[in-house]
């Protein structure tokens, strides 16, 4: 793999570019791999990578039905962050967030994260309440959190109307070495740093099928032909129902579309992320100067990935009011995503009654900054059968009424 | 943005009149269920890619609830009827026959 | 009694529709099974109307009598007449399950007079065909206006009535005097 | 230089002269400009900047795909960013500023970029700055944040308002361009409420430009009448300066009304949304002129065909005094022939095909305008404005033949259909290959709530571009719409126009065909995003080869026209670098809004006081006027404290909770829900909702009462009273009282539905009162004379008094642990009540006190509280709350759910009281450390304070908290981990701090 560098687009620039190698390779599939990743999304990705770096296995192959980053991962609002309540929300996802302060130099390849900081307002007493909690337990969880008053709100966010008659900020849950990331890089730059390693990413592949014998996986059926495996990884967010219907399981999800806009980019007005729970809102800037903006949920089980309006509407009209500047501004493009919301809200990553059969689900709306830190627990589950990481996110605590509940605190889960 | 008629008041009317809530057709489980059975009341849904029955309450109107089959890829609404009731009508699952010829949802079909 | 007040005290304010708070207004929810003889006769002899057909509103005097839901109607009158009504109704039910209750003092109402367009101020913040033709005098609709719930229906053809519940009353009013002012009209519903 | 012609102008009112100004200068137009042919002829040529390269950037367009000329429009609370020009309708006292530049537009720093542009290749921020780590944030990224971006950030309040509409109609028609007003005449003549929407505050689009005749009158007259036709008719509504912003599912539709965006300040709203609701829609919504991909094709003063055409026509403007006509089909020769007629030099007409063009071609010759086929622009020259080009073959690879003087370049690449609205809800294109364009499929339609087709194309956004065939494609289209919808169209045939003759167009995605890569490097496709052919090349060549990797590596068609010129021109880019057909390689997805709406316009009305619904209680102007600190509980407003001069928050609470132990307070606790239950099952159906056994309470009795969720947490708390042998009360939280209907409500209607009971919420109906503390009885008995002695009506009991001629219901119980009366009265006599009550409270210095004070009494009784000692993760069992919860019953709504195994754990955290060792008031929310780290390296905690407070009663602080094993462990001492990294101690006590034997309820 050629390497990235200032120095390699100036070699490159003097013959207009011609020079570049696909960032991964096409290959056709073989028949057999050690381990099958099915979904070439964020986080089968940062799986097969940690597979490769954190074990030596890399006869690995990553299936994708469409184009890698197709789903999810490219749909967010690229938000990082890790100031959850629970004890294992905080675990994996500041293992994630430190990953990310480095990756774009492990992989070669820049994410852009920017530790800008997050801050979650609070406007309302109970919320007070919940994230002054919430600092607490971060503070004992290794997580770097505090709760700021509404005077240091106002200057990390100038544009914040922090005395709003409806809800004026009492204050936030600040964690200042979260921030954004640019999520098709993470992407491209995950299936560059596999394909180097010798693992072959497979797109326009469509897995039929599962094998299994006697209660082993043995491989599965794709659009391309059949592929034997010792063990297979299902990350497919959006699409886990039927994958696990394939393998003979079912799983506690309900996929819903979930909604998120962009306004025109404008120059830099907003240096942090700010997540408004009570009113239903979070907003940050992007490079390009554009205000990304989350909406809510739709209700119901929809597999459409299209925008809805008055989801949007609840957002933006909240955002109008914490953030009087961007009344003027322009809506320019909104979208839906397909998440997967379990029982508590919380991911699934876990064994399954299919021997050697692992899934990697359940994400809802918080997936995309946990990308790294899930495929290293995944892939650790994968290869040692238990992971601290993924322990407490087993498929079995629906049973046991053991819930991982993140939105005691007045969190919101994105 | 959904449009629902409410069989209850023969109102049809945008999602934002309307609640959603959950699966259709579950049967409570109580003290006696097994540790399994408490679980999939709970827990183990149908998502399917396709046709589905739920719950929908007409919150912003006569405030009853109804049932909906519909198809959660093309949000195609096959019928509505009543919540008193423990399977879909006949009417409607010829309908979805008709349209989605081999469909099936649970015990249903 | 002298000390009631309503949730606005008769609060009004001209728009290009005139929006009026209608002050005390006696109303009783009536809940029961609409198909039996007992409580079509009780609700009607109380308000002195027919009985309303399904989302339909009837008015005589002072009365009306409105559907709610299958197993529920409202009834409006005098505001000072509901207690000893509610009583009655629950006399002459006796014995059949039902629920009458006063529930004067949870509601405020508004009145939008001016004509036509009553019906495009409305249709500024309730997601209802407002149409002539698709809503008409005698119709009564419980729907969303902007974030609340509420009933509308028309007494006739020049204004239009709101119902909310008493604590909104005040995000009523203010919404129904924006969508009136002058410079907002839309020609649309005329 | 672009200027004003003489004559022509069709919009314009030459006789009203209308001043504005752009970057400071004055400048003028006339009544029916828009800015853009305003700045145009003030030969403004130049008006902005380029996102990447801060490349010189003029007007290309003449609609809403203009890519190049925004504006920082307006000033003060009014000024808005990214405005676009050609949409922009001009008004007196205009202002508006160039964007995207430092120090000024004609000089600009950042248009170092463009020198060093083959540095800067798609995607190159990838590949760099990634060395050192700490500067891509302190350093690159502040960098590149400061460059990209466009306007600049309002800064004021905007004053303007908004609201939305609500429209129902059976054919909604999306564009009032003749194929758009054909389709509503053929539908409105079927019966069909139809709604008309335009963009521009003009009917009939750019036929009028284009000529023709239609039932053999002009164009425009057969507009003028169809208008006057479609106005004439009830049942259809026009709409112009209304676009069609967006299609969701079943039918729904936004329009984006500018009611005032010409007349700013002016009385009413300045925007407003219609929210349609349409049984079918017809997007007529025309088509769009594609640029060819020459380099230099950026240049101010390069600009589409059709645009420098409706500039003469429409606003008697040209681009240029001498313009080089581009094409690659016949129709930007109409373009070269106008300009020839209105009296500009068009010194060359070059036409890429080798064949050449058809009649209009032939026309254009016998009008003396030389004509060259097989050829291209292999160049543009000049450096801020195009001063001539260099010609080439297209067969070639460049190499220069002539070089021709000019001031502007008239491009046509072929026209797109306008398919976005058609797309957003699903709808699927197909590519015609004899036109070389993507039209919609109407095999494959979006469908709505009834599995149908629910939009239909019509015109040249359905590929039907010359005039007969669109005409009689919206008539089709028109008449299918109304009777899909359910009206049965008319027998009236279409109108007939006459069909003009054309040569074929020729797919040209590159002039010359053979550029080399400096020619490529310079053929823009995405002029505001400055993605260019090379950059297409590049994500192929690097495996970005999905079209939506190429999207997104590139940022082709990302910008603020989302790629209405760029799209097809890009997606034919990356096809030939891939070798594939079109058609294979795939479009990306449209996605709403069709052009950017303001954000506002989707808030509509709620802003402001407006913004949410304030729930006010009857008593609330009383607390106003007392000084109330408000608390938002849900949408109500709660006193939090009542505030007297000079008073802190702490001095208040102390004062109140002082007051109210030692004599009289009183508590607005209307906010708490009232659920009647009733029905001869009320009883049965009580002992589900609730833990306790609720059928064995006696009518005139009270029970506290606990409601679980299915899943077995605690949800709810309150008392319930019988009110009779079939009918309950039942008070909830306040912000719970609509989630518990609703929850009694499905289960009566969706499981229990054989079941007798009726519930209603009468929350609302009562104005709710505590009278609290030792001298309530006595105040009380002041106001009626009906018997409340502790014998009448015993603790936990409740009855009907008359007080001074209000009714009232009167509950015996004790949230603050004092003597109290809990009184409920009609809502509308609440203030009088609270009026009453202050009066005859008066000789016992009663006060009001808020939901704090509540609070801290209740925790000095140890009562917990709904949101604090839960949080949705607590079950009853955790508060030793065991007492509540019936043995007797064989089951209650979250009685299974208690039964799993991690729910009847002995190791789950359960409630204790907690007190500092200094007596000090614990940090809210704290945790309790065990000893050593969990296997994520996270230190181990053992519990945590639920509740924390200072106790003005006790003079220290009292908390309560959930700790494991905490029942047990009385009088052990906790460590309770601070965020600054120390420990504060706490010792486990009994969670009743006041009055441990209750014997102050009974006063």
């Amino acid at each position: 793999m050629k390497r990235y560098s200032a120095f390699a687009i100036a070699r490159e620039a003097l013959r207009h570019h011609t020079g570049w190698e696909r960032a991964w390779t096409s290959p056709e599939p073989r028949q057999r791999y050690d381990v099958v990743i099915i979904g070439g999304g964020g986080h089968g990705l940062a799986t097969a990578y940690y597979l490769g770096k954190n074990f030596g296995i890399t006869n690995v192959a990553v299936l994708e039905k469409g184009w890698i980053g197709g789903g999810n991962t490219g749909r967010n609002t690229t938000i990082i962050r890790s100031n959850y309540l629970q004890d294992p929300s905080a675990a994996i996802y500041e293992k994630s967030r430190g990953l990310f302060e480095t990756l774009s130099q492990d992989i070669n390849f820049n994410l852009m994260f920017s530790p800008r900081g997050v801050m979650m307002l609070a406007q309302t007493q109970h919320e007070v309440r919940g994230y002054t909690r919430t600092a607490h337990a971060n503070a004992l969880q290794g997580v770097d959190t505090e709760f700021i008053g509404p005077q240091r709100v106002k200057e990390l966010c100038p544009i914040m109307n922090i005395e709003g008659p409806r809800y004026p900020v009492l204050g936030a849950l600040w964690q200042p070495r979260a921030g954004t990331g640019r999520h098709d890089a993470l992407v491209w730059g995950f299936a560059r740093a596999c394909s180097d390693m010798g693992m072959d990413i497979i797109q326009n592949c469509e897995v039929t099928g599962i094998h299994s014998e006697d209660g082993e996986v043995s491989g599965v059926s794709t659009t391309r032909g059949d592929i034997a495996c010792d063990k297979l990884g299902i990350v497919v967010a959006g699409h886990s129902g039927r994958l696990a219907e394939m393998a003979g399981f079912r799983l506690p999800i309900e996929s819903v579309a979930l909604q998120a806009l962009v306004s025109e980019p404008i120059k830099p007005c907003m240096d942090v992320v700010v997540m408004a729970n009570t009113v239903h809102g979070y907003m940050s800037q992007s490079d390009k100067g554009e205000m990304v903006i989350g909406g809510g949920a739709d209700g119901f089980n929809n597999y459409t990935q299209r925008g809805s309006f008055h989801h949007i509407e609840e957002t933006v009209r909240a955002l109008c009011e914490t953030f009087p500047v961007i009344n003027r501004l322009k809506m320019l493009r909104q979208w839906g995503g397909i998440v997967d919301m379990t029982g508590d809200r919380s991911p699934i990553l876990s064994k399954t009654p299919l021997g050697n059969c692992f899934i990697n689900c359940g994400w809802g709306t918080g997936g995309w900054k946990a990308t790294p830190g899930s495929g290293w627990g995944f892939a650790e589950l994968m290869v040692r059968g238990y992971s601290p990481l993924t322990a407490a996110f087993g498929l079995e605590r629906f049973r046991e009424g053991r819930f991982i509940d993140e939105s005691v605190a007045a969190g919101v889960a994105h | 943005m959904l449009q629902l008629e409410c069989p209850n008041c023969g109102v049809t009317a945008e999602e934002t009149e309307f609640a959603q809530g959950g699966e259709a057709h579950l049967t409570r489980r109580g003290p006696e269920a097994s540790e399994q059975e408490f679980h999939d009341y709970l827990f183990a849904k149908e998502n399917p890619r396709g046709v589905h029955f739920e719950r929908w309450r007409h919150v912003n109107g006569c405030g009853k609830w109804f049932h909906v089959a519909r198809c959660t890829a093309t949000l195609e609404i096959f019928g509505t009827y009543s919540a008193q009731t423990l399977e879909p009508p006949r009417e409607i699952r010829d309908r979805i026959s008709k349209k989605r010829p081999g469909w099936s949802w649970r015990e249903f079909a | 009694m002298a000390k009631a007040v309503s949730a606005l005290d008769g609060a009004s304010h001209d728009g290009y529709v005139r929006v009026e708070e209608a002050g005390l207004q006696g109303m009783i929810t009536l809940r029961g099974d609409l198909s039996l003889d007992a409580v079509r006769a009780a609700a009607t002899t109380a308000s002195g109307t027919e009985m309303p057909g399904t989302r339909e509103i009837r008015a005589a005097e002072d009365r009306a009598l409105a559907w709610m839901s299958p197993d529920e109607l409202l009834l409006m009158l005098p505001y000072e007449e509901a207690p000893e009504t509610v009583q009655q109704l629950q006399d002459a039910l006796a014995g059949t399950h039902h629920l009458a209750v006063n529930v004067s003092d949870a509601r405020a109402m508004f009145r939008l007079s001016g004509g036509p367009p009553v019906r495009e101020v409305a249709a500024k913040l309730c997601p209802v065909d407002l149409a002539p033709g698709r809503f008409e005098p005698g119709e009564f609709r419980r729907t969303r206006l902007a974030q609340v719930a509420a009933a509308i229906w028309m007494p006739d053809a020049q204004s239009l009535q709101v119902i909310c519940f008493r604590s909104v009353a005040g995000y009523v009013h203010d919404l129904l005097c924006d969508a009136a002012a002058p410079g907002g009209e839309v020609g649309y519903l005329v | 230089m672009s200027t004003r012609l003489a004559k022509g102008g069709r919009r314009l009112d030459r006789s009203r002269k209308i001043e504005f100004t752009f970057n400071g200068k004055r400048l003028a137009g006339h009544a029916g400009d828009t800015l853009a042919s305003a700045l145009l002829a003030n030969d403004q040529v130049m008006v902005g900047r380029s996102f990447k390269y801060h490349r010189p950037r003029g007007i290309v367009a003449s609609g809403a795909e203009e890519p190049n000329a925004l504006v920082g429009l307006g000033e003060g609370p009014r000024f808005e960013p990214n405005q676009r020009t050609t949409t922009t309708e001009l008004f007196d006292g205009l202002t508006c500023v160039s964007q995207n530049h430092w120090p000024s537009l004609e000089f600009d720093v950042g248009a170092l970029n463009d020198s060093l542009a083959r540095f800067f290749p798609a995607g190159f921020y990838y590949k760099t700055f990634l060395f050192p780590r700490p500067f891509w944030k302190h350093v690159y990224e502040p960098v590149i944040r400061q460059s990209a971006g466009l306007g600049k950030a309002p800064k004021d309040l905007d004053p303007d308002r908004y609201e939305h509409f609500h429209a129902y109609v059976d054919v909604l028609v999306v564009g009032g361009g003749l194929a758009g007003l054909q389709a509503a005449r053929a539908a409105g003549q079927a019966g069909a409420r139809v709604l008309v929407l335009e963009q521009t505050p003009h009917w009939g689009g750019r036929a009028p430009v284009d000529g023709g005749t239609v039932d053999g009158k002009p164009v425009e007259d057969f507009i003028a009448d169809t208008l006057s036709e479609l106005e004439a008719m009830d049942n259809v509504t026009l709409r112009a300066r209304t676009m069609g912003a967006a299609v969701y599912d079943h039918g729904y539709a936004l329009g984006y009304e500018r009611v005032a965006d010409h007349a700013p300040g002016a009385e009413g709203p300045r925007h407003r949304l219609w929210r349609i609701r349409a049984g079918r829609i017809v997007t007529a919504t025309g088509a769009i002129e594609r640029p060819l991909s020459f380099a230099g094709n950026d240049l101010p003063g390069v600009m589409l065909a059709s645009a420098v055409r409706d500039y003469v026509v429409d606003y008697g403007v040209s681009a240029g005094d001498r313009t080089v006509v581009v094409t690659n089909n016949d129709d930007a020769y109409r373009t070269a022939i106008t300009l020839k007629q209105a009296g500009l030099e068009v010194p060359l007409i070059l036409d890429a095909r080798a064949g050449g063009g058809g009649p209009l071609a032939e026309a254009a010759r016998g009008m003396g305008i030389r004509v060259e086929n097989g050829k291209g622009i292999a160049k543009v020259k000049g450096r801020k404005r195009v001063e001539g080009v260099a010609i080439c073959a297209q067969a070639g690879e460049g190499a220069v033949l002539e070089e021709v003087a000019c001031d502007a370049v008239a491009m046509s690449g072929g026209w797109s259909p306008v398919v976005h609205l058609w797309s957003h809800c699903g709808g699927k294109l197909t590519w015609d290959t004899g036109q070389a364009l993507f039209r919609p499929d109407p095999e494959r339609a979006p469908t709505g709530a009834d599995g149908a087709g629910f939009v239909l194309a019509a015109g040249a956004a359905n590929g039907a571009l010359d005039l007969a065939g669109g005409l009689a494609d919206a008539d089709a289209a028109g008449k299918a719409a109304a009777k899909q919808a359910g009206h049965a169209p008319g027998r009236k045939a279409a109108p007939k126009a006459e069909t003009e003759e054309a040569a074929p167009i020729e797919p040209v995605w590159l002039m010359p065909q053979g550029a080399g890569p400096a020619l490529r490097m310079k053929a823009w496709l995405d002029y505001q995003n400055d993605v260019k052919v090379s950059d297409v090349q590049l994500a192929a060549r690097e495996g970005y080869t999905s079209v939506e990797h190429t999207k997104r590596y590139t940022t082709l068609g990302m910008a603020t026209d989302q790629g209405k010129l760029s799209n097809i021109n890009g997606l034919a880019t990356l096809a030939g670098a891939l070798g594939e057909e079109i058609p294979n390689v795939g479009t990306t997805t449209f996605r709403p809004p069709y052009t950017p709406i303001s954000m506002a316009s989707i808030a509509g009305d709620a802003r402001g006081r407006t913004f949410q619904p304030i729930r006010r209680t009857p008593m609330h102007d009383r607390h106003e006027a007392n000084g109330a600190y408000w608390e938002p509980v849900g949408h109500w407003r709660r006193p939090y404290c009542y505030l007297r001069d000079g008073e802190s928050v702490e001095d208040a609470l102390t004062r109140e909770i002082n007051q109210t132990r030692a004599s009289l307070g009183l508590l607005d606790a209307s906010t708490l829900g009232k659920i009647i239950v009733k029905g001869p099952d009320a009883g049965r159906f009580m002992d589900m909702m609730y833990t306790n056994m609720m059928s064995t309470l006696k009518p005139g009795r009270c029970r506290y009462g606990l409601m679980c969720s299915e899943n077995g947490f605690l949800m709810d708390d309150g008392v319930v009273a019988r009110l009779d042998e079939d009918t309950f009360l039942c008070h909830t939280t306040s912000g719970g009282a609509d989630r518990v209907h609703g929850h009694m409500e499905e289960w009566l209607q969706t499981e229990w539905w054989d079941w007798q009971v009726y519930t209603a919420n009468l929350t609302e109906q009562y104005a709710q009162v505590g009278v609290v503390g030792p001298k309530s009885r006595e105040t009380l008995q002041k106001l009626t004379d009906d018997d409340i002695s502790a014998e009448a009506l015993t603790f936990m009991g409740w009855t009907e008094i008359d007080l001074r001629g209000i009714p009232a219901r009167v509950f015996r119980i004790a949230f603050a642990g004092e003597l109290s009366f809990e009184l409920a009265v009609p809502a509308n006599q609440g203030r009088a009540l609270w009026d009453m009550l202050m009066e005859a409270g008066a000789e016992f210095n009663v006060m009001p006190y808020g939901t704090e004070a509540m609070h801290v009494m209740r925790a000095e009784k140890g009562f917990i509280m709904i949101g604090d000692e839960t949080d949705g993760t607590v079950i009853p069992q955790d508060l030793n709350l065991h007492w509540a919860i019936s043995k007797k019953k064989d089951d209650y709504i979250g009685k299974r759910a208690q039964a799993r195994s991690h729910m009847t754990s002995p190791d789950r955290w359960r409630l204790v009281g907690l007190e500092t060792l200094d007596g000090s008031v614990l940090p809210d929310g704290i945790y309790a450390v065990g000893e050593g780290t969990n296997a994520n390296g996270q230190r181990n905690m053992i519990g945590r304070v639920t509740s924390t407070y200072h106790s003005p009663t006790l003079g220290r602080g009292i908390a309560m908290g959930l700790v494991k094993h905490g029942p047990e462990r009385m009088g052990e001492v906790l460590e309770f981990g601070k965020t600054d990294g120390t420990f504060v101690k706490a010792r486990i006590v009994e969670p009743v701090f006041y009055d441990k034997d209750g014997e102050k309820q009974n006063g």
